[in-house]
């Protein structure tokens, strides 16, 4: 007998072209029983892409595949699950109007004559979410009640729920908090025990080299390295990245705090904000946390005008009077920006260009009595993707074409285009790559240091100390704490992102 | 159960009200009842859609409910509706038909008589007809346009038009169906129009249809190098003959009809007449008689 | 649950109502039995529609569907004088035809059944002239059979409308197909992407549609004694309109076979009444567009309401 | 550019051809002079069902409209006796009016515009028998006046239609306004969170539909000489099978008034065309049914290969 090598899967010289980019080209890769095997790369380097084909979504041109040394040729995801592959993917799939049971054992519902047994199927789905830490989630809730984080996590405990071979994760933690993170790897690891072969891609590097057995990078769709995880450090994988070494360093913001720009009081709205006063001052950026689900993105609809709100008053610009803001147009026309948390729903036309989704914010601006001059929006749109490093093949592709992290920097370049006093960024680094997201950071400091207010919604509390002057922490619909830099810790943060339950329970 | 001075009630049940003719039935039948107040209820129900037989059928059902004693019926198709008027025979509701006669084979089936009052199309069309031929030199080219193929009296008409053609000896390139409808029978008209160059004369089975034959004239840009002629006498034909667009119509006098139709009832009602057949006028209809 | 069918039972309440105050002899159990008699079919109908609707589908070929089944039922019987029963199954076959190139179309070359069904509408009734030569054919005695049976006092088209209901409703909340659906109309890219393919579903509910139709085609014929080719013109629009006003939405993902039931007796009741008070044609025409309207924004409230 | 038109010229000229061979005098100066004089009515209303289909809209309250709008303009020029261009301003208004109901309804209510819409197709079409009493008015002579005018051998109704075509298509294409409707019709929710409120366009564009359905009524009677409340039932079908054949989507931000006119030649042509080869009623029905099923393949295919 040939020994029983451990390599579960093998991909050999697989390329996929799109229209305009080679998405992979001549890619190698190894999964073995047991182990973790991450991808990283930039935005566009073709990790989706490759967890796609290998999934049997999408086709490659060229190149093999072996599962347990047998040619593996998925004619579909529902073979290559057949097989033992399976996905959870980047972007949300969900179906709204169907309960979260109903969602995670879509395909094998359990049924007599075709009727479902509720009853079997909601106790088995408590079982699944409990391993996630959704265990108090109703099973029977339509889904599309949940917030985005909340989805993600019905969609990873779909993926861990069956038995498989090789399970491929495509940006789980994207919007998670830490909390949902620790109860992912520990699921991760347990797969492992058992003998699962995991692909792992994110842009937390962090979480990789806590997670990882491999790693191999990408760039440009070709592997440009698969190196032990044990022997890397963060520096060493950014600089296969991007293929040259990173300033990394936090912008500074301390001292350029000036006038009042926003002062929310009392605001109220929908189930899940019930309490919530801040200030955001020119100059700094605010940055808010909290826990899933704790009203961190409904606060901010509510602010911007995008939900009614019950109660409470918007002061702008340091002015006495209440700020009339009833619609996001309303918002905007006071100097104020809202970019969405899904950027797929809200934010995006995802069948249109490039260059009609940036300059849709100020076609004023590119026009001439109402006639839009498409030199000028070219230019406009042409300079974002240059400064932004957006991956497409003109600006004149649609947006549905692009990476999921290209897209993220489109929703980001519409708001940067429009020149808004106070930007409201939720989950703006939402799926960007290390590299993109400093840049990022780099640009929203220089924003505020022009006299801008930047309120900076995020789920990784790292990136929040990292850049923000002062962090407020939600908890269960009010302010629970406002930190002021320097004063935070991760411990403090926490307790007091858990507080609000505490006292509630 | 009932007092014997109680009116009766009659209900006039008649094609689509959104059509000029029966519209114009409706108000002769109002005028009608105005009156005779004293001598009887009148109730007139329409249909939204010409062809809807169903919705006619739900009508008769209705009046039945209603617990009328007489109904005048025009019906939308003369086979379907014999099954429900002969049920409201049967629940002890005199019945009248005017205007389109109901299908003599599924009466006879049914076991049913209904007395029919109306004019003869047959008679009308050949009338026509034959104002036309006076005009139009043997073997020249004529076309039909008939009226919906369901219809009794749209093919009696079709065929008034062709006794006369035939016995005039026109030739009859086409006959095709416009539906009764404007909109149907311009572009019917349209392809006769260009199809046939040497196209002599349009006989439309309805007024409307001319009006729709006429549009199509002018379309092409043959002004009235070619005759219509119409079928029913309403308002409009009325200024076609007079600006010599259309070179007759006849009129069946719609607004009498329904009268017609309400008398014989009444009559049968106080047992003064029999279940049969009476004929009412038609007439010619020219330029020079306006 | 029933919460969910107060707001209709209500409606139909007022306009039993209205009518029954404003119309002599309305409330009368012969204006009832009058309006069971004509429901049947629409409610069967309204039933296949809305699980077309509930897959994001439309299907405009109902009414020339049911033309063209009912012709060719006309013709069975009477041309070919084959027995009733054979004759209902060819009628249901041309139902079935009609639905399965309806679907087929749709999933193969992706089209929107807006278009594909607007096709059709136009074929199917051309097709229903062709075999009846545009005429009524009158069949008579055989058919009545079929509503002249009644049981309990409930006329058999009754029932099986009633049946089929029922049962389209247990099928869209408790089976696999029906969730299913109700998944494909939501997000049918997330169910394709979840391994399962919505073609079958697509297609079986255009054929589930049709064959309804053709059912609905029976009952009619029966009740006209007769076959019309020019039948149900304009009906797919008064069978949507009846879907909506049950609340199912016109984007997919959402409806209710129970509620549309309510949709076709309000539109029912209405017709009844507004010819009962002797409306003109104009203003049945002004009334009934404006229920319509109305009816969709209570239904807005009530769902915004039970949201909040 | 030119690539996005070729297919439908390639298939107009094929219709043309396969007309003028298997029809006797198909090919002459009276036919086209003929369809020229037909289409200008159809195509104006289609440029506006153009720009509601963009915006992921329907309005299936043209052929009603267009029955009001026409039914007051003959009220007012023989029953009033007010001079044409008064009345003509009065027929826009009453367009207008239909509009602002149907969008403000829609925006106001959220509903979906088919349902807005079924409702005024039966609310106009009834008012549209209330002022006429269901008569046909005949105008005549001032009326006829707009059809017999022409300019370089065009008719004054032709060239207003080819005006509103490009006229149309430039503000589709390159204003602000057409742009918002694109992504109006693409992410109707992005874009209200991108700042841009989305009903005030919503509501212009229902106006617009009307208010070109107002002047195509105005067109109509010039042609017919006449009002006719019961002008153009079944009429908004046609109009969207034109659009959708021209390659607009019914899903809404994506479409071209230049195809949509394409759209009206081909169906305008095959409607002639089928007429003069003499096609029975069945035949024709059916035909048009599948040409337009075809033409949406075609369609489909071009653009996926212009894709690839
Ligand atoms: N359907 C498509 N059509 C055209 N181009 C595509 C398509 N899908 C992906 N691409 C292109 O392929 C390349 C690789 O995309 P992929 O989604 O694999 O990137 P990624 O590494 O997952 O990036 P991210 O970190 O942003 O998720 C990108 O340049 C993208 O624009
Ligand atoms: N009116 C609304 N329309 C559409 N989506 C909404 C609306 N209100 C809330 N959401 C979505 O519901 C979710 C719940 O918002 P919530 O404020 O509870 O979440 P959060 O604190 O931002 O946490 P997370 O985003 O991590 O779930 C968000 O994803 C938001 O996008
Ligand atoms: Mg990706
Ligand atoms: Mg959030």
């Amino acid at each position: 007998m040939p020994p029983v090598s451990n390599t579960l899967l093998t991909v050999a010289g697989v390329d996929k072209t799109f229209p305009g980019v080679r998405a992979l080209a001549h890619v190698d890769l190894d999964v073995r029983a047991g182990e973790v095997h991450a991808l990283v790369g930039e935005n566009g380097a073709g990790k989706s892409t490759l967890a796609r084909i290998i999934a049997g979504i999408d086709m490659p041109e060229a190149g093999r595949m072996l599962l347990a040394d047998r040619p593996y040729r998925p004619k579909g995801r529902k073979d290559a699950e057949a097989m033992g592959v399976r996905i959870v993917m980047q972007e949300l799939n969900l179906i709204g109007t169907l309960s979260v049971a109903e969602n995670v054992f879509i395909d094998r519902l359990p049924s007599r004559f075709g009727f479902i047994d509720y009853g079997v199927l909601n106790r088995a789905t408590r079982n699944v979410m409990a391993q996630v830490g959704l265990d108090r989630v109703d099973p029977s809730m339509p889904v599309g009640s949940l917030g985005v984080g909340q989805q993600q996590m019905v969609e990873i405990a779909a993926g861990l729920s069956r038995r498989c071979r090789v399970l491929a994760l495509d940006e789980p933690t994207a919007s998670l908090t830490d909390n949902e993170v620790s109860l992912l790897f520990a699921q991760i690891e347990r797969l492992k025990a058992e003998g699962v072969g995991i692909i792992y891609i994110s842009h937390r590097i962090e979480e990789i080299l806590r997670i990882a057995d491999w790693v191999t990078v990408l760039r440009d769709g070709k592997v440009v390295g698969t190196r032990e995880a044990a022997g890397l450090d963060c520096d060493e994988v950014i600089r296969l990245m991007v293929g040259r070494d990173m300033v990394k360093a936090a912008p500074a913001l301390t001292g350029v705090r000036s006038d009042l720009a926003l002062r929310v009081i009392a605001l109220r709205g929908g189930d899940k904000v019930r309490d919530v006063s801040f200030d955001a001052y020119r100059g700094e950026i605010l940055g808010v946390t909290g826990l899933m689900g704790s009203g961190r993105t409904e606060a901010m609809r509510l602010v911007f005008g995008a939900d009614p709100r019950e109660a409470g008053d918007i002061y702008l610009g340091g002015s006495e009077r209440p700020a009339r803001i009833r619609t996001p147009k309303d918002a905007v026309e006071r100097g104020m920006a809202l970019l969405t948390e899904d950027r797929k729903a809200q934010g995006l036309l995802l069948s249109l260009s490039v260059r009609a989704n940036i300059s849709i914010t100020r076609l004023a601006d590119v026009s001439r009595l109402g006639w839009i001059d498409s030199a000028l929006e070219s230019a406009a749109a042409r300079s974002y993707v240059e400064s932004l490093n957006i991956r497409c093949a003109s600006p004149e592709q649609s947006v549905g074409q692009l990476s999921g992290g290209n897209q993220q920097k489109v929703v980001i370049a519409k708001w940067l285009y429009r020149d808004c006093d106070v930007l409201i960024f939720d989950e703006p680094t939402r799926g960007i790559d290390v590299g993109a997201k400093f840049e990022i950071y780099q640009m929203l400091a220089a924003l505020a240091r022009k006299g801008k207010a930047v309120v900076f919604v995020s789920s990784d509390l790292n990136e929040l100390m990292a850049i923000s002057s002062r962090i407020m922490v939600l908890s269960a619909g009010r302010v629970a704490e406002v930190f002021e830099q320097g004063a935070w810790s991760e411990e403090r943060v926490l307790s007091a992102a858990f507080s609000g339950y505490i006292t509630a329970d | 159960h009932k007092h014997p001075d109680d009116k009766p009630t009659v209900a006039l049940i008649v094609k689509s009200l959104a059509n000029e003719f029966f519209k114009t039935m409706e108000e002769g039948a109002r005028a009608h009842h105005d009156q005779h107040q004293d001598e009887y209820d009148l109730k007139v129900i329409g249909i939204k859609n010409e062809t809807d037989v169903t919705q006619q059928i739900e009508c008769v059902e209705l009046v039945m409910a209603q617990g009328v004693d007489a109904i005048v019926i025009a019906p939308a198709d003369s086979k379907a509706l014999v099954p429900v008027c002969k049920r409201a025979m049967d629940a002890g509701i005199v019945v009248v038909n005017i205007d389109n006669k109901l299908d003599a084979d599924v009466l006879r089936e049914k076991n049913a008589t209904i007395p029919f009052v109306g004019p003869d199309n047959r008679k009308g069309a050949a009338m026509a007809g034959t104002y036309l031929a006076d005009r139009l030199q043997r073997g020249d080219e004529v076309a039909i346009i008939e009226g919906a193929p369901n219809a009794f009296n749209g093919i009696q008409r079709k065929q008034g038009f062709e006794d006369a053609m035939q016995a005039a000896g026109m030739n009859v390139v086409s006959s095709q169906t416009g539906y009764w409808e404007t909109d149907k029978a311009q572009p019917v008209a349209s392809a006769l129009i260009n199809g046939h160059p040497d196209l002599k004369a349009i006989l439309c089975a309805n007024d409307s249809m001319a009006l729709g034959a006429v549009a199509a004239l002018r379309d092409a840009g043959k002004g009235r190098s070619v005759y219509v002629i119409g079928f029913d006498n309403i308002a409009a034909a009325q200024r076609l003959l007079k600006e010599g667009r259309i070179l007759c119509t006849v009129d069946q006098h719609a607004d009498k009809l329904a009268s017609f139709g309400i008398e014989h009832a009444l009559q049968m009602l106080k047992g003064e007449a029999a279940g049969v057949d009476q004929e009412t006028p038609v007439d010619l209809i020219t330029a020079e008689m306006l | 649950m029933a919460g969910d069918y107060l707001g209709m039972v209500v409606a139909l309440l007022a306009l039993v109502i209205v009518f029954s105050l404003s119309a002599k002899n309305f409330f009368t159990a012969t204006t009832f039995r009058t309006i069971a008699n004509q429901i049947p079919d629409t409610t069967i109908v309204a039933v296949g529609m809305t699980f077309v609707l509930i897959i994001a589908g439309i299907d405009l070929s109902v009414s020339s569907v049911l033309a063209l089944a009912g012709a060719v039922l006309g013709i069975v019987l009477v041309n070919w004088g084959w027995p009733l029963p054979l004759a209902i199954v060819v009628c249901l076959v041309v139902g079935l035809v009609c639905g399965a190139v309806n679907g087929l179309v749709v999933v193969r070359w992706r089209l929107p059944s807006f278009i594909v069904t607007l096709g059709m509408l136009e074929a199917a009734r051309g097709a229903a002239y062709r075999v009846t030569q545009s005429r009524t054919i009158y069949v008579g005695g055989p058919l009545e059979a079929i509503t002249d049976t009644t049981i309990l006092g409930l006329s058999l088209p009754l029932i099986g409308a009633i049946l089929i209901v029922v049962v389209g409703q247990l099928v869209l909340s408790r089976t696999v197909f029906g969730r299913y659906l109700i998944a494909i109309g939501t997000n049918e890219e997330a169910v394709r992407l979840s391994g399962i393919d919505p073609r079958p579903y697509k297609v079986a509910v255009f054929l589930l549609c049709s064959s309804l139709a053709a059912v609905a085609a029976v009952i009619r014929a029966a009740r006209m004694s007769s076959a019309n080719p020019n039948a149900a013109i304009g009906f797919e629009l008064e069978v949507i309109a009846a879907v909506v006003i049950g609340g199912t939405s016109l984007m997919g993902g959402r409806g209710s076979v129970v509620r549309s039931f309510f949709g076709v007796l309000i539109i029912a009741v209405l017709g009844a009444g507004l010819a009962q008070i002797g409306a003109q044609e104009h203003t049945k025409r002004l009334i009934s567009g404006c229920v319509i309207v109305l009816a969709v924004i209570l239904d807005q409230y009530r769902r915004r309401v039970r949201n909040a």
